[in-house]
Parts: C-alpha cells; structure tokens; sequence
C-alpha cells in the first residue's frame, strides 16, 4: 500500500465519529449564536452513519467514498452536512475504480470537493464558510506526498483560516443575515472542519 | 409549549402516519418521510416533486394528489429533508416522463434537493428540472429577486403545473407553466404571534403583547417593521400596496388572489382581510379570478396572515380552474 | 387583543361581506346577517336552515350550498341572532315543502328560533319542524341527554339531512334524518388557550401555561377537569373512551369521526389525535367510514380540538357520502 | 277612555326606553357576574327600538303589542329581550281588535303572557328568573281596576319577590351553572323588570 485505501478510511471515520460526538455540544453552541444551531447534531450523526458502515465499504475507494456521501446524504440534510456529501460524492467520482490512491492527490481531491462545494452551495472564496478553510488546505498541501507531513500542513492551514477569516463577516449561510455580527466570530463550518481534523490527527480532547 | 403531542421527535412521524391512514384514497407512505399518491406514479406522466420541512400542512404533503403533485419529501419541522429522501420522492414519481422538482428557495432545501437530482440521474436515469419559488417580496429587494424566500405562492404552482402534467404535457411544458406561474406569483405576510417547533419547545419569536411585524417570513424571519397592531384595513392595505408595488397592475389584469391564514388566524379575520383586497385591487383596475381564502400554507399555530397575488393569462387561468382533488384541496 | 379586524362592532358584517363576494357563486346576504344559497330557494325542496352566533366557521354560514343547508341566521360572535332574522332565513329557504329548523341546543338560540318559527307559521304559512343537536357528552349526563350543548356534531347532520332534502325527500323525511343523526353523534372537547370576542376585547377564559382544560365547551363553558397539558395520546384516549361510555360500539359497528380543530390546533396535531383514535376505536371492534379532520366547527382562534363519533347505518351512510358542495366543504 | 289605550302605550315606552337607558350599566354589571353580561344592553336596545316606533303604532292595543313584540324580536336576540318579545306576542293575541282594554284585565294579560314565557323558556315557576317576578306581581294585581292601584301593588310585589329569592339558588339560564354561587345575588333579569317598573312609577334615578 501507497495510498488511501479502504483500511485508512475505515480507521478515519472512527477517528471523525468520535470527534464529532465529542465536539456535538461546542458545535451547536457556535451554530447557535447567529444560526439554528443544529452543526453539531450534523457533524456528530453523519459521521457517525458513516462509520457505522465501515465494514460492509467496498476496496474500490470511489465505491467507499460514495458510501460515506450516501451515509450523510440520509442522516444530516443540514447545509454543512450535505456539503460534505457532495465533497465526499467528488472523492467519490475521481478515486471511482482504484483501491489505492496516492497521498500526493490529496491537493487535487480536495481542489475537485471545493469546486463541487462551491457549486452546490451558491458560494464564493472569501464568503467565510468551511469552503475557505478546505481552500487553505489545499493550498497547504499541494505538492506534498508524505501523509504525516500532509496532516502537518493541514493543521496549520486550518488553524490560518481560522485567524484570517476570524475578524471578516460572513457572506453565505444563515450568519449572513447577521452581518457586522458575525464579525469576530469563528465560522461554525470552519470550527467544525478544525475538530475533524482535530480528531484525524489525534488531537481531539475527551 | 402548548401543543397536542406526544415525544415532539415523534411529531412529524405520527402526523404523516395520521395523514396517510385518514385519506389512504390519497396518499401513501412507501419510503419514510416520502409521501405519494396512493395510486402510484402515472405512467408517461411528468412527475411533480416537492419538499420542505414540516409544519405547513396542507404544504407540502398535503398537496400530493390528482392535478397537483405526484409526491414529496417531508423533513423535521421547518428543517430540510434529506436528499436520499428526496430522491425517494423523484423515484415515487418518476413515470418515465421527466420529473418537475418544484419547491420554496431555501439554501439547504435547494443543495439537497440539487444532490437528490445528481443522484437518481446517476443511478435511475431520471431526467429532471427545477422552478423555484421565490415569492415572498421583502425577503430580498427586486434586483435580487432570484434570492427570495418561497412561500404561499407555491400552491399556485403546484395547481397550474399539476394541472399541465394531467394534460400528459412533456418536462419542457410542465416546467414553463410552473416558471411562468412562479413569475406571476408575489407573496407578503404579517405575523402576530409565533408557532412553537416541537423540538426546539420555545417560540420561534417573540412580539410584545399589541405588536406585529409586517413582512416576517414563515419561520419567524425579521420583516420590514415591527409596530403596534393596525386596523385590518391598514395592514391589507399596506400588504397589498407592497405587492403592486413589484408587481403593477394595471386596468384589465386578472388576478388570482390568496388571504392565507399563517394557523391561528380564523377564517373570519382573512374574509375581513379580504373584502378590503378586493376593493383595493378593483379600485387599481385588476379583477379577480378564483380567489383563495383559508389555510392554504401554514406555520402551525402561528398567528398571522400572507396574501399572494398571481397575475395570469388565459393559459394559467384554464390551468387554475382544472380540476384537481386532495385532501385539503378541490378545484 | 391580538386579531385582524377594524372596529370591533364591524367584525361580523365585514366578515359576511367578505365571505360572499369572495364566493358569490355560494352566497348570498339577502338581508343583513341572513345568508342564503346564492341561486335561492329550490322549489319543491324542503328549506334546513340553521342559525346561531358568529366566530365558528365553516359554521353556519360555511355549510349553505348544495346538499347541505338552505340558509343561516348569524349572530354577533357567541351570541344567538334575532328571531327577525331567523324568520328571514326561513323566508329565504322557503321552496314551499316545509323547513326544517336544525342547530345547536343554546336557550337563546331555541327561544328566538321557536318565536321565529311561530311568526313565519302565523305571517307567511310556512310549516316547520326543528332538530336540536345536543351532542357534547360532557355538558349533562345521560339521564338529561336532552340539556346537552349542541357542537360539532351539527356537520353530520347537515349534511345527511341536506343530501336527504337534495332528493327531493318530504318534511317528515327530513326531520327523520336530521333526528336520526343528532341522534348518533356524539362530541366532546378540550380546550389548551381562549379566543376573544372582538367586542368583549378580552379572552373568554384563562389557563396556566401549561394547563388544558378536558371537556371545555366551544365558548369556554368549564369541563370535567382541569390540570397539566398531557400527551396527544393520553388527550384522545380519554376523550374517545368517554365518547364509547355514552355510545358504546360493538364489532361491526361502523362510525365516522371528526376530529376537529377549534382553530389555532394545527392539521399536523389533529392528524396526530386521529391516529390514535382510529387505533383504540378499531381495537373496539369499529370500522372508520370517512373520517373528517380537519377545521369544521371552531371558536376563532381558540387552541383545542373536539371529537365527534357519528355511527351510521346504510341509510346514514349512503347521505353522508352524497355530493355537497360549499366554500369549505366539496364531498 | 277607560282602560290601556295607544296613547297609554306610547307614555309607557317612553319611560321604558328611558328607564332602561339609565339602568344599562347596573344590568350589565349584574348579568355579568354570573352571566355574559349584556343584559343592560338589550334592556336598553330593545325597549328604544319599541319606543322609536311609538308615533306609528296604530290604535289596535293588539296590534301596537304585536309592534313592541317584534321591535325586540329585531334588536335583541339574548333570552331576557326574546322572552320580553313573547309576553308581548301573547298581550298581542289577547287584546287583538281591541283599542280599549280595561285595568282590570291587567292580570290575566300577564298571567297569558307568563305562561307564554314559561313555554318559551321551558322553565318552571320557582327557577328565580324574571318570571316569578311577574307571577308575584299577577297575583298582587288580580282583581284590581284602578291604574294607580296597580301600580302600586306591582312596585311592592317586585320588591317582594327579589327579596324571596334572593337567598335561592338560580335553576335557569346562565347562571344555573354557578349553582350556590348564585344564592345572595339578585337574579338579573328580575332587577331589570324592577328598574322598568320604576320607570312607569317614576322612582327611576337619573
Ligand atoms: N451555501 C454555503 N456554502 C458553503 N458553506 C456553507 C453554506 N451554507 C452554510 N455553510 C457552512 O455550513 C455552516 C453551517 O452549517 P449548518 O449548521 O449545517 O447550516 P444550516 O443549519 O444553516 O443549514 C456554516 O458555518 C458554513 O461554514
Ligand atoms: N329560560 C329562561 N326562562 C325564563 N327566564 C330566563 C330564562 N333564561 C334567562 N332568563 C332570565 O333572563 C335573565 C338573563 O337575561 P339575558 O342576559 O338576556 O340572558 P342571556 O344573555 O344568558 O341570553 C335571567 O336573569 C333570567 O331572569
Ligand atoms: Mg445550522
Ligand atoms: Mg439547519
Ligand atoms: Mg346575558
Ligand atoms: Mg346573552
């Protein structure tokens, strides 16, 4: 093995379940002050789903992508939750027939997820969503082959994204309506996105 | 929370469950939270699908019927369905014809019901369009028209393009009709009290004990002022002002008019409401055709009123008087 | 006072005005507060008229139409109508075979109804008969059946004994069929939250925050208990279970039952009572013939819901099931 | 002349719609601790109304009853005006072609007039309602022929017979629903005959 294959996803979506169940109650609480406040449950439930499937995912890792999009796509109709549906669904179609992948398309798969994202969610760069800190990411890691040094590079893109987009307003999504509000304020989404990663390298507080 | 219930994450189930047992001449459950006509998609047929979350009973379930929808896509109250939900609905009514997805502009309803379409075109070959509604005219000024919030206004939509498909119409026509009656549709509400979302067990607002907001959204959303309640004049008035202000009529236009009660509001207080839009849209020169006045799209127990003008030509108006019968609806 | 309308003296004239130029192929107001079928009296065809005070719609207005009623008298919200406009009402519905005097057993309403109809008997010959439903279970025991207040049951016997004089059938027929059903109907209500009577200007009771009231009549009159809101259904199970402790049901019987929403109830809570109530009537041995849910016979915006079981037989069946056509109501 | 006559009539309207202007508060209040409270509203209304046609009622005594009968059957739809228009539907029968009807007869006009009511009403003597006040008062009145007797003897019946049920317990109308809670209070719809009884008399307080 070179890549992403069915084992690593399978010790990744424990890895999520477990951090979104752990930050469910941070996530609602951030959602809450100018959302629904429901991020958490989102997070929580669809990995969750996802990593209650994890035995029966197939080798072919597009197949197993496509699994985990389908395990949010039917338990978290939230925006955020079928945002990483339709992240996940282009994973899904770029791996689609390969069991292995090679860390070094990490950059591109996510390049792929964020125009996806974009596309479903009507949005721009710079409106202060997930999407932007999936943007830095990719940024980070572009080039890179190396996972631990991918993971790395991730870490400190999110913590960035946090930073620069801390101070803006937001521009999409139900904190819109908000505006100078929001200001100040960390992006659910993007808070959300810090715990995953948080939780894949080994971070994530209990 | 004063409501008839029993385990609020239950309310939604036990409803549909309700519904479809009270009327099975009409409906029928065949997946979890996806309503369809009991008699099974019509073959060569277009299908209509919609969707939206609970608590606006006769929308959107309620219109699942015969010169209206083939079926929908219920979520959690005022919460989206889930796409594969939603794809359930297009599969229930997928007669081999093309599917009309035809629903409210709400950012997480259109992703998922966007993903739901990607998702039985992959994987059943289901050709399908969209209309959006977007009737609600203080949710966004007209040069943003296309951001607007979808309320009432749908039902008319749900009538001439339910009516088009009866008529064995393809995607393409079925699809215009229900874009020229989304054009043709401007909606306004007024709230005076909120509704309670079972889950949440507190009131989606809160609104002093004389007040009313004018041009709140359904789901609580801020409008344009908030006051001391108006004459019922007034407040028809304005409301109707409001709606000739983005849409002019003028002498010769018809009109189909809508007084929707928002739950609490009795059907005495929209025939009050009414009899002032009438006299209103006359003295503008318009005359109305087939006006609507009940509980055509509600909030639960909220209290309150939206008033929804369609313009219409020949063609919407023969569509608007077909026939069409569900539980809640006969035309 | 948190309701749509202009002077509050108003509320009921512009509220006639507006339900009959909204529907004028269903109404008409041939006298103030009188409303009659808009194509008039059917000759040969026994006139049901009925009467009693505003705030209830559909009733009593709502049901004039095709095999439904003739015409209606309307009061002042919660208050009977004038014997004069009662008497005009019987004039109205006059086709020369009789009229059938058939509302709810209010004393005021009996005492004008009776001088009403002494008066058209002595001025203008017309023969007539009345039918008092008294059909709330809670408002006197069984032994007293008679003292008992007449709610929603009303629906079922306008529209058997409407379908009755619909084909052509003679006074004493009529009445039978009135008779017959009020009979077979039986009601009882409960109460979370009041309406007001737009000239009293306050609400007609108070309960705690989280209190109902079982057995609450439809103006607020008290009930059997009052205590902390229970669930939807512990609420039905006891209204269904004393609904069969006066009209006990055996296997085969077969009954229709209206769950009704006395106003600001939504459809989504009715729906989720009647589920309830089909499954403890069925475990009594009973089928459901069409179940009616929905807002038939409510009190403004008061929050509750009442129940009513009406058993059939053919005959009864067969008139229930027969066409009638009104604004509210299309069978 | 020598008995009620239309001009008699027309005085006798007078003072009752100006009685019953003046006593509207005090009925309302009255009929609203046990009951909706609207009983000044149709006292007053109802005895207008008559008085307003006063100059068109014709000399047929019947006749100007069966006028007074169907002024309150327009304008006043509670019990106490639709039993007020059937006493006087019942004067009208018995005094029908007649413009002359002596004192004497007084009586037995009320005693048709009570049982009309009765009937109406589907009460009973004993129930505290109006009626027993004019029972009391037909029996005071039999056999008297001088109008001031009459009066006279009516002004202390009235008085008798609140004073009698007072302490009783209401078996009619809106308040048998109080039960107990009625026994101390006037019966409204006496109180209101007592106030249109001291607008003949002219004891009305202004
Ligand atoms: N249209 C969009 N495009 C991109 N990201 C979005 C969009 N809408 C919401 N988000 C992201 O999702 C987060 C909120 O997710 P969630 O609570 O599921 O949304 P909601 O409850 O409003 O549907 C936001 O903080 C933002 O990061
Ligand atoms: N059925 C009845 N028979 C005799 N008198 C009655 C009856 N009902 C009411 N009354 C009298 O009328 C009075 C109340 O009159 P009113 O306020 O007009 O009644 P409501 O508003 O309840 O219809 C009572 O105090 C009683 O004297
Ligand atoms: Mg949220
Ligand atoms: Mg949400
Ligand atoms: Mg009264
Ligand atoms: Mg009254």
């Amino acid at each position: 093995m070179t890549g992403i294959s069915r084992a690593h996803l399978q010790i990744a979506l424990e890895r999520l379940a477990a951090a979104g169940a752990s930050a469910h109650d941070e996530l609602n609480a951030q959602d809450g002050k100018l959302g629904d406040g429901d991020l958490g449950i989102t997070v929580a439930r669809g990995w969750r789903e996802a990593a209650d499937g994890a035995t029966e995912l197939p080798d072919d890792v597009g197949m197993a992508f496509l699994a985990c999009s389908k395990a949010f796509q039917r338990v978290s109709s939230s925006s955020f939750g079928t945002l990483i549906a339709t992240g996940l669904m282009s994973a899904a179609k770029a791996c689609k027939g390969r069991s292995d992948i090679p860390f070094s398309e990490s950059s591109a798969l996510l390049e792929g997820a964020i125009e996806a994202m974009l596309k479903r969610g009507k949005g721009a760069l710079g409106d202060k969503t997930v999407i932007d800190m999936l943007e830095e990411i990719r940024l980070a890691t572009a080039g890179k082959a190396d996972p631990q040094e991918i993971l790395t590079a991730t870490d400190a893109a999110a913590t960035k994204a946090l930073e620069r987009f801390r101070d803006q307003p937001s521009k999409l999504g139900r904190a819109r309506m908000f505006g100078e509000k929001s200001i100040g304020l960390d992006d659910p989404g993007m808070l959300a996105l810090r715990r995953m990663i948080d939780g894949l390298t080994g971070k994530m507080e209990s | 929370m004063k409501k008839i219930l029993n385990a609020p994450q239950d309310y939604v189930d036990e409803m549909l469950d309700g519904m479809c047992t009270a009327h099975p001449e009409f409906y029928a459950q065949p997946e979890r939270r996806v309503i369809a006509r009991s008699g099974g998609a019509t073959q060569g047929k277009v299908g209509i699908v919609t969707g939206g979350g609970s608590g606006h009973l006769p929308i959107f379930t309620g219109y699942v019927g015969k010169g209206l929808l083939d079926a929908a896509a219920i979520g959690d109250v005022f919460a989206s369905p889930s796409a594969e939900q939603m794809a359930g609905a297009m599969r229930h009514a997928n007669g081999g014809a093309g599917i009309l997805r035809l629903y409210g502009n709400y950012g997480g309803d259109v992703m998922n019901f966007d993903m739901a379409g990607e998702t039985v075109e992959l994987e059943d070959d289901i050709e399908s369009t969209t209309v959006l509604l977007a009737d609600d005219v203080v949710s966004a000024p007209p040069e943003e028209a296309e951001k607007r919030r979808g309320v009432a206004g749908m039902v008319y939509a749900f009538k001439t393009a339910g009516a088009k498909a009866e008529e064995m119409a393809d995607l393409a026509n079925v699809t215009r009709i229900a874009q020229k009656t989304a054009d043709a549709c401007r909606s306004i509400g007024m709230a005076l009290t909120p509704c309670t979302v079972p889950q949440a067990g507190k009131p989606t607002f809160t609104l002093g004990e004389d007040e009313m907001e004018m041009g709140m959204g359904i789901h609580g959303e801020p409008g344009i002022w908030r006051d001391k309640l108006k004459p019922a004049d007034a407040i028809t008035g304005e409301m109707i002002e409001r709606l000739l202000a983005d849409m002019p009529l003028s002498s010769g236009d018809r009109v189909s008019i809508l007084v929707n009660s928002l739950g609490a509001t009795p059907d005495e207080e929209l025939y009050i409401m009414y009899r002032h839009a009438k006299m209103q849209l006359e003295a503008a020169g318009a005359s109305i055709v087939m006006p609507l006045v009940g509980r055509y799209a509600t909030s639960m127990e909220m209290t309150g009123a939206t008033i929804t003008l369609c313009k219409l030509d020949d063609e919407l108006e023969a569509l608007l008087k077909a026939p069409a019968d569900c539980a809640f609806w006969r035309v």
